[in-house]
């Protein structure tokens, strides 16, 4: 199994049956794929849908039917859609249980920047900041470094911050990390994954979570 | 239908400076018969409150290659690499908006709301410089409504009255614009008889649709 | 006819084919019986509903079917139902083309009470205080004085106002003005109504509208 | 159906001193199987959020009768002189609302719209010593969000996971309530099957609907 998909099947683990679940693109997407038995979840796009179902088969495309990231999709049973104003309301008004999203980085009060490069024109935000603000909880999925071996979870961030709001879960392939008031805390790390290469590997300070261990270990289903 | 009228007769209505909403995420639900029809008169300087402006040659992204788009106010630009290019040229001016604070703006500017504040972007860059608040021990940002001299919106189909039904995810920024605009014209792909929809599926009543353009049409 | 049909009856001469109106109670609800040949208009009431039509028979009522006074109504073809937001977003956004309205008062610049009385306690306004801000053109329709006689129209309002927003007409039995913002203009006086009679029924200053005659003669259909 | 309960179940969730939005306009979309519900209990001590009290010992002017309303935050209590003997008692608080003043407060209550500036009521009584500020030289009053313990809403038919339509005008306060409150109890005519509403139909999706109760149901 890819690295990415293990990141999004530990994600998977976290959701509860009957959530609405907003996902990212990316390895967010890939969640779906992994639901335990017995769970399931109603997907949100912020383009104006809930009841996401898969993506159709090729050739079956229908081309008013899209996802946030504008790639066709079905709908399941009980579906609905909406304007965008009335998916944003419902994005802002606390309605949607979970988002799983990818980061540009995290900081280490557990704040994300996810939507601009420095020095860049910034000409993009969609959905980004509302779902980082509006959602019941946050869990960011993301490689634990960068292509070129740097950590993305950092002291401070190098890119702009996307939301004051922390996020709730940081799910990488070697770790996952939860957050309070003072930052980040460690729930488990992976089987292979020491404690020194962990630190090595995080640019920011983190503490081990109080009768948790820390090593091998992953949360079970809904464990939150 | 008293209020059919074809894509070029739309076009006479609109002025260069115009400010007009055009709705659609990407080129899902973007009313391409009217984008077309505007693309094809001489009419530029163009302040455009749309998600996107389309794609590279694309819906709105047509009338980006041609230089008519003064100003494009909306959420995600990032996808069509001529937006960027006319931005870095100092050829196009640029408003972003988290897509929420957006599509919330558009409503209230049909609405009759000067403004509201949203705790979305407070805190970011994207908030710098405006008006804060906090209510509840949280941040808040002021944001004014949007409204538009025109708005060219994209139904499925449209009853004799012009009331509107949409499809599927093709709904999205529609029927919002369909109520912040002095003027607004609906692209449809039918016409049904007053009666066929019933009344609890209307989407948009008639109230807020000036003019209809059946979708593919053009010439006439 | 009654004195209230003669006023409903002008007040549907001021309709255009098209209009969407909102139709208060009282004379403004006989004003749809009146309507001008080749006149269709589309009624809207506050509680969520645009193409009103007749009172149904007895015995037809549909108990989910009532217009903003309560009252067992019909749909038209073409009729839509909505919420009280979105209903709302109608009115004050500017989408009614016209809203006719009873009054209590209207003072001398056109400027309306109708929803509550000094001294009793002030429990219900309903829909009047958006409808007067939000409507493209106000018509208030009322009998000229009061049972006792008083003039419904006076300088200074006795009872508290209901909008700074003046009205565009005011429609009585005995005449009709416009008004701008220096005050009233008389348009007509019915031809039974001397000048003199006018001046003493009259709370308010009013000066005549140039270019009207002013005594036995109404405004024909769409005359504004 | 997982979100099906008994009115009775439905009360165990209300507590004595909780704000309630109740939906409908008069009685017309009034969810009356939940109100004779709550007048079971000795719940009391209420904040309701509803346009209107109910009539003389009907709906929610059953609570009324019984004492069990603290306050009324509406738009026309006038209409039930139940509510004016006890407003004039100092029994009940009123707080008064023009009705798309209230209908909006509730939608962004749901919205996630900490506050907004309406025109309306502006230099009125009813505005009297509310933060005024000008947006296009006119005067607008602010106006906070209004959020609800629970809401009581009422609804034609449901689907199994809770997707909501409502039939002609009882639609009016209840998709608003629905999205305004942090439990939403919705009674229903008629439950049928997930699929059997078309996507495009839904009014309210099942996602603000925590439970469902029939209509008419009572004692199990």
């Amino acid at each position: 199994m890819s690295v990415k998909k293990i990141i999004a099947q530990k994600a998977a683990g976290y959701l509860n049956d009957g959530d609405v679940v907003n996902l990212g693109i990316g390895i967010p997407t890939l969640v779906a794929d992994y639901l335990p038995e017995g769970v399931q979840v109603f997907l949100h796009t912020e383009n104006g849908i809930l009841g996401v179902g898969p993506t159709p088969e090729a050739g079956m495309e229908d081309q008013d039917l899209v996802n946030a990231g504008k790639l066709p999709v079905t709908v399941i049973k009980g579906a609905s859609y909406f304007d965008s104003a009335a998916s944003f309301a419902m994005i802002r008004g606390g309605h949607i249980d979970v988002s799983i999203l990818g980061v540009l980085e995290v900081d280490q009060l557990g704040r994300v920047a996810n939507w601009a490069v420095p020095g860049k024109s910034v000409l993009g935000v969609g959905g980004a900041m509302d779902l980082l603000e509006g959602s019941k909880k946050v869990i960011v999925t993301t490689m634990h470094t960068t292509k070129k071996g740097e950590p993305k979870i950092v002291r401070e961030l190098n890119y702009p911050i996307t939301s004051q709001r922390r996020v709730d879960l940081i799910i990488t392939e070697k770790a996952v990390f939860e957050t309070d008031e003072r930052g980040l805390l460690l729930v488990s790390s992976s089987e292979n994954v020491t404690m020194e290469e962990l630190r090595k590997n995080t640019g920011a300070d983190f503490r081990v979570k109080e009768g948790k261990e820390y090593e091998g270990k992953e949360p079970g289903a809904g464990a939150d | 239908m008293r209020k059919l009228i074809t894509p070029e007769m739309a076009m006479t209505f609109i002025k260069s400076g115009s400010r007009i909403m055009v709705g659609g995420f990407g080129l899902v639900g973007c009313p391409l018969t009217l984008v077309r029809a505007l693309s094809e008169t001489g009419i530029g300087d163009l302040e455009i409150i749309s998600n996107n402006l389309g794609e590279p040659g694309k819906g709105l992204g047509v009338l980006v290659r041609e230089k008519k788009v003064k100003k494009g106010i909306g959420s995600y630009f990032t996808s069509n690499p001529d937006v960027t290019a006319a931005y870095q040229a100092g050829e196009l001016e640029i408003e972003l908006l988290p897509q929420g604070t957006l599509s919330e703006a558009i409503r209230a500017g049909g609405a009759g709301i000067a403004a509201f504040y949203t705790p979305v972007g407070a805190g970011t860059k994207i908030a710098a410089g405006r008006e804060e608040r906090t209510f509840a021990d949280k941040r808040h940002v002021l944001q004014e409504a949007l409204k538009a001299d025109a708005a060219f919106i994209k139904a499925s189909h449209c009853d004799e009255l012009g009331n509107l039904v949409y499809s599927k995810s093709a709904r999205n920024f529609n029927p919002i614009m369909a109520t912040a605009a002095d003027l607004v014209i609906a692209e449809v792909d039918e016409l049904v008889e007053a009666g066929e929809i019933p009344p609890e599926d209307i989407v948009t009543p008639h109230l807020f649709v000036d003019y209809i353009v059946l979708k593919g049409e053009r010439g006439k």
